[in-house]
């Protein structure tokens, strides 16, 4: 084990996986100077500008390019650098990389790895700061995963490099610099579909993902001073998602409460609040409840930005309210 | 046998290799036959999505991707039968696909828009306009990274280039100096809109050409021409020189799909086409070169004949189960087990 | 009131709305020689190819030249031809149109119509059927429109028309022949949020919108006959959507079905039975269901096709074992 | 004043007009002082987000900008600082906006990257590369069937051209045959990739011209150049000649973003530019003109305190509420009426 940080983590991760397998190859704009957050630095020195390859401004091209690449038998790591502009390349992603599979009855495999970096992040503004991954969720043909650790985000990301379907690979901008331990095992990969125990508790449990789960985790530390247990458990990927974890942890809490940063109307939340609701009613002590953004865009000034983000008084005061069966 | 042509049409100033011009003629009959099959299909309701025929178009397929090799990898578009059978896709395939069938191509979950036979490096249809292009230039760039000789080549129509991915893709294939061979397949309409009306500029060639892509165009109804200049162009892809283009122009016959009467075009525009047919092109050639009216017209019987075949056999096969919906759409996480 | 179909009742309003408003046009391919389904019919012979414009297969410049247009006060209806290629511009949508004026402190307004036709229809296969609605629900700034009958198809498109801000308004393919009644009055505009009771019942709530209603309606029809009194509530437009309509009639039935043609993992669905299960559990007598296509994609061959489809016998069993206690 | 210039520096063959050339050197500099201003800010974290500079790129905003009238139209980048002063956007306005503060040009809520002043025809910088081309196309789009004889301005850098909007957005401007003046800010880069690396054929002026747009180059750090090339082209937009671009080749003398180092330059190419920097030289050419030392010291010094003031009324203004979070969202279905 290692101390590293998220963004150390992945960047490992990468390289190893690339020393590992010669099929695999990252595209985007400006890794040959390390990429905009630093997350490619060092790796062209290592693996030289035609597996570490610099593209101009085309997410399209970026993405399409993938794609054919993918289809005979190559593997790329594709960063579209603020999950914003992979709207520049939606119908590729889509129309194009999801369903040619299915499409051409089984013909075409499209292993490619989706690098969107979501989130609020220093004033970035109504057009860098999104988190879109509810729309991936509902794509079938899709793997959508949004680490919260250093430890996941290298764990998913072999898993994602080494998956023969396309994934969009989710990581916050907030969580570059987050420290954490890193297992010695270039082969460690994390199952996709697992979710991760943050922290036991019988009272509620919390379901979240990526950046706010630590969100979370602070909540439910501030409720365990007031006597309330928390359970804190992060999904790490949307698609598939850990049913199975989450029946059980409400089987024993009976409240569910999921928070993410994303805009709470049609947001992920929602299917996961569903699908408790729906197959899970019985053992529900007190409704479901949802914490998100609200549906209005991300402005520029602090106490805009701030307005629209779930923190945690607000769900530390809804999971108070679900104990306490208001 | 060689032989210069002047007075009836031939080309002027070509050695003819009757060989090949018999070849092409039969590939292009054979193209021609297959999709008069899929139009009596969806008379028949046989066939369900639509179909975009590319009838008057043959001599595309037949002198630009009959030239590609085995190896080569062809990309397509909304009206690529004739490209996909002249890359070397069965015919009977093909047909149960625009059937549905589970013996399709694609097991009858693609249909004509999506045909692809990936056995024969055609690595698909696209209902997405102008979407294959960076597709085509993500091949090459495997290819490039991969080593070995083997190039891609990308087909669209003339509305294709007024999209995005025209741009990104021949940019992308340029500067990384790629093996592709674009091929636009210039038809006078994007759907009932006349192309030209909303291209600005001079059109592909110059386009590409500002894009560091060498273009040529060609009379794309005239499948010796074609065979010459994609023959040209590939060579120089094939040799490491870079992406290249072709402009052909040719004209669609038909409507836009099977139920566009056309209406929008004049008669004699359509007579001045039809006057020039590619297949009747290459057959008066033939005919002209020696070889027999009565062979010629075995051959257009064989292509019905063969295309009649496929079709029963296409009609008696099965539609895949409906569990094929939930194959192949992902590993992890797929439908098949884990229903919703 | 006039019978009409769905197709001329759009046909319809969009004409009447271009003769009350010079600055109304509408832009697309193809629309010159009446659209790709006849919906544009006769009106370049009306107004002219310069407020019926056809455009080239662009549709990233048809929606950005709309949102730029739109600043300088003209109200584009932009046709997209298929949902699906919407995606070719969806950041045009969702990072110009849907956030220009937020992002500029309201000093740009992007009275906008983007056309989207979606939906399964004639094995149109897996980039020509698509039902994503779900995800423009969740970009703030938008508004969604769903129409199941001419009527409201017209009504709505007025209302949308009118609107100073963008409308996503999906018209589904298979309903472009279904007949119905259609008010005289060329001013009838639906207000937004507004939901229709399709049919009242005692028993349980179906709640649905676009083509999905009528396969509803013909559930309910069936569970009629067996004594089950289904309330049948179309939405119509999805953001806003009408909770007040959908709570007082849970309030009454206690019994909550979604059912849509989308897929229903992350669809609108979610959303609804969420909502419902958050703020209306006491008023449930049976968990809140959802219907939805698996997350699988859409297939060519008909039985391949038929495999996503939510069917009226779907809906009453699932309707049936709600109202059975199962 | 009219004199020839060839010896110290001053472009040759020209007749000066000292009280213009005064003009441009004041406002460079006022964007300058304006950047610098906001870099301070930064600094001092006064300025959130990214700040893009325009520092050595000010010729351009202040030759091709300032020649549009009230009423024309401007869509800029997320470099945009120097278009939107030189538009008429006020410097305490924008400085407010970039500080976060209710009273900035956009309630705060936009920052650097969507600035915008609708009150001065400047409708905002664009976070996203290229997505203000075709949004550019719309607005000449709408003064079409408007009537009238603005027209409209959009800026991008030369890494936009690789982007599909590019492409979209000239063609339609070409085949509607609208008014608009493109104008191509070549700063040698796209971020920290060299943007000639990846740009394939000859670049933005055989890109437009294959596009239908008539285009010419220039020294973007002659600030006199670009007027006359910019005032050239304008007079052919307004007189509806369609669409025309504008390549200026400059430099930028910062990083991509005040936290780029940009240690991938070389130091002389840097220190090369520096000697061409446009304000200097446009300094150069007043003092050989005649213009006092201390005057130009004088506008100087002005420009700086202009922007220290308006820097300082900024800091002690008031954020927008929260409540601001809610507003201009939408009218129907607002978040600040339907809270979720
Ligand atoms: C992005 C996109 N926009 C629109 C369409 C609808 N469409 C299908 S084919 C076609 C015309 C294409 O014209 P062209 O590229 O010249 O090819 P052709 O049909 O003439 O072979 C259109 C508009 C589409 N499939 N994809
Ligand atoms: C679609 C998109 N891709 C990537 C980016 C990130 N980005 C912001 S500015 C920039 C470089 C732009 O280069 P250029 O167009 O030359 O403008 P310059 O920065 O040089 O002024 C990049 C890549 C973006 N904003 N939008
Ligand atoms: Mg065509
Ligand atoms: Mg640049």
């Amino acid at each position: 084990m290692a101390q590293m940080s998220y963004l150390d983590a992945v960047r490992t991760a990468l390289a190893q996986e690339m020393r590992r397998d010669p099929a695999v190859w990252a595209v985007g704009e400006d890794l040959g100077r390390g990429g905009v957050f630093g997350q490619y630095r060092g790796l062209v020195e290592e693996f030289g500008p035609a597996r570490i390859c610099d593209a101009p401004i085309s997410e399209a091209a970026i993405l399409g390019v993938a794609v054919g690449a993918a289809m005979l038998g190559t593997r790329p790591v594709v960063e579209m650098r603020f999950a914003d502009f992979a709207l520049c390349a939606m119908d590729e992603l889509v129309n194009q990389a999801a369903k040619a599979r299915f499409m051409f009855g089984g013909q075409a495999r499209v292993p490619i790895v989706v690098r969107e970096p979501i989130g609020m992040w220093r004033s970035s503004a109504a057009q860098h700061s999104q988190s879109l991954e509810a729309w991936y969720a509902h794509v079938p043909g899709l793997i959508v995963a949004c680490p919260a650790t250093p430890a996941d985000a290298a764990g998913l990301l072999r898993t994602a490099i080494r998956s023969d379907d396309p994934v969009v690979f989710m990581e916050h901008k907030n969580l570059w610099g987050l420290e954490g331990e890193m297992p010695d095992d270039p082969d460690h990969c994390i199952k996709f579909g697992a979710a991760r125990r943050v922290r036991a508790g019988r009272d509620v449990t919390i379901v979240s993902w990526s950046a706010q789960v630590h969100v979370c985790a602070a909540a439910a530390e501030t409720l365990a001073a007031e006597g309330i247990a928390a359970e804190v458990i992060d999904l790490r990927t949307l698609w598939p998602w850990d049913r199975a974890a989450v029946f059980a942890s409400v089987g024993r809490t009976g409240r569910l409460l999921v928070a993410h940063e994303a805009v709470a109307v049609g947001g992920f939340g929602a299917e996961v609040a569903a699908t408790v609701a729906e197959q899970r009613a019985a053992a529900l002590r007190a409704p479901v409840r949802r914490l998100g953004a609200p549906r209005a865009l991300i402005g520029y000034a602090p106490p805009v930005e701030d307005a629209v983000r779930v923190t945690a008084p607000m769900i530390a005061a809804a999971a108070r309210a679900m104990v306490a069966g208001q | 046998m060689e032989r210069p042509h002047a007075a009836a049409g031939v080309p002027a100033g070509r050695n003819l290799d009757l060989g090949r011009l018999r070849a092409h003629h039969r590939l292009m009959l054979r193209i021609r036959a297959l999709e008069e099959t899929a139009l009596r299909g969806l008379a028949e309701k046989q066939v369900f999505g639509a179909i975009h025929p590319s009838i008057g178009q043959e001599a595309v397929a037949a002198g630009v991707v009959a030239q590609l090799l085995r190896d080569d990898i062809l990309l397509s578009t909304h009206r690529g039968h004739g490209h996909t059978l002249a890359k070397g896709a069965s015919a009977g395939a093909m047909l149960m696909e625009l059937l549905g069938r589970a013996g399709g191509v694609c097991g009858g979950k693609g249909g004509s828009m999506h045909i692809a036979d990936f056995g024969v490096g055609m690595l698909g249809a696209n209902g997405v306009v102008a979407a294959n292009i960076v597709i085509a230039a993500g091949a090459a760039h495997a290819i490039r990274l991969q080593g070995g000789a083997r190039i891609v080549c990308c087909l669209f129509g003339d509305g294709a280039i007024n999209r995005g991915p025209f741009l990104e893709g021949l940019n992308w294939a340029a500067a990384f100096r790629l093996p592709v061979l674009f091929v636009c397949e210039d038809n006078g309409f994007a759907a009932t809109t006349r192309a030209a009306a909303l291209t600005a500029g001079p059109g592909a060639s110059a386009r590409a050409r500002a894009l560091g892509v060498p273009a040529e165009e060609v009379d794309g109804n005239d499948v010796l021409a074609v065979e010459a200049a994609a023959a040209a162009l590939i060579a120089a892809v094939r040799g490491g020189g870079g992406p290249r283009l072709l402009h052909a122009r040719t004209y669609r016959l038909t409507g836009h799909t099977a139920a566009d009467a056309a209406a929008y075009r004049p008669a004699d525009e359509v007579a001045a086409a039809r006057a020039r047919d590619p297949i009747a092109l290459a057959a008066a050639w033939l005919a002209e070169a020696g070889v027999p009216e009565a062979e010629i017209a075995a051959d257009r019987a064989a292509a019905a004949a063969e295309m009649a075949a496929a079709y029963d056999a296409a009609c008696a096969a099965p539609f895949p189960d409906a569990a094929a919906a939930f194959r192949d759409v992902q590993d992890i996480g797929s439908p098949a087990e884990m229903p919703f």
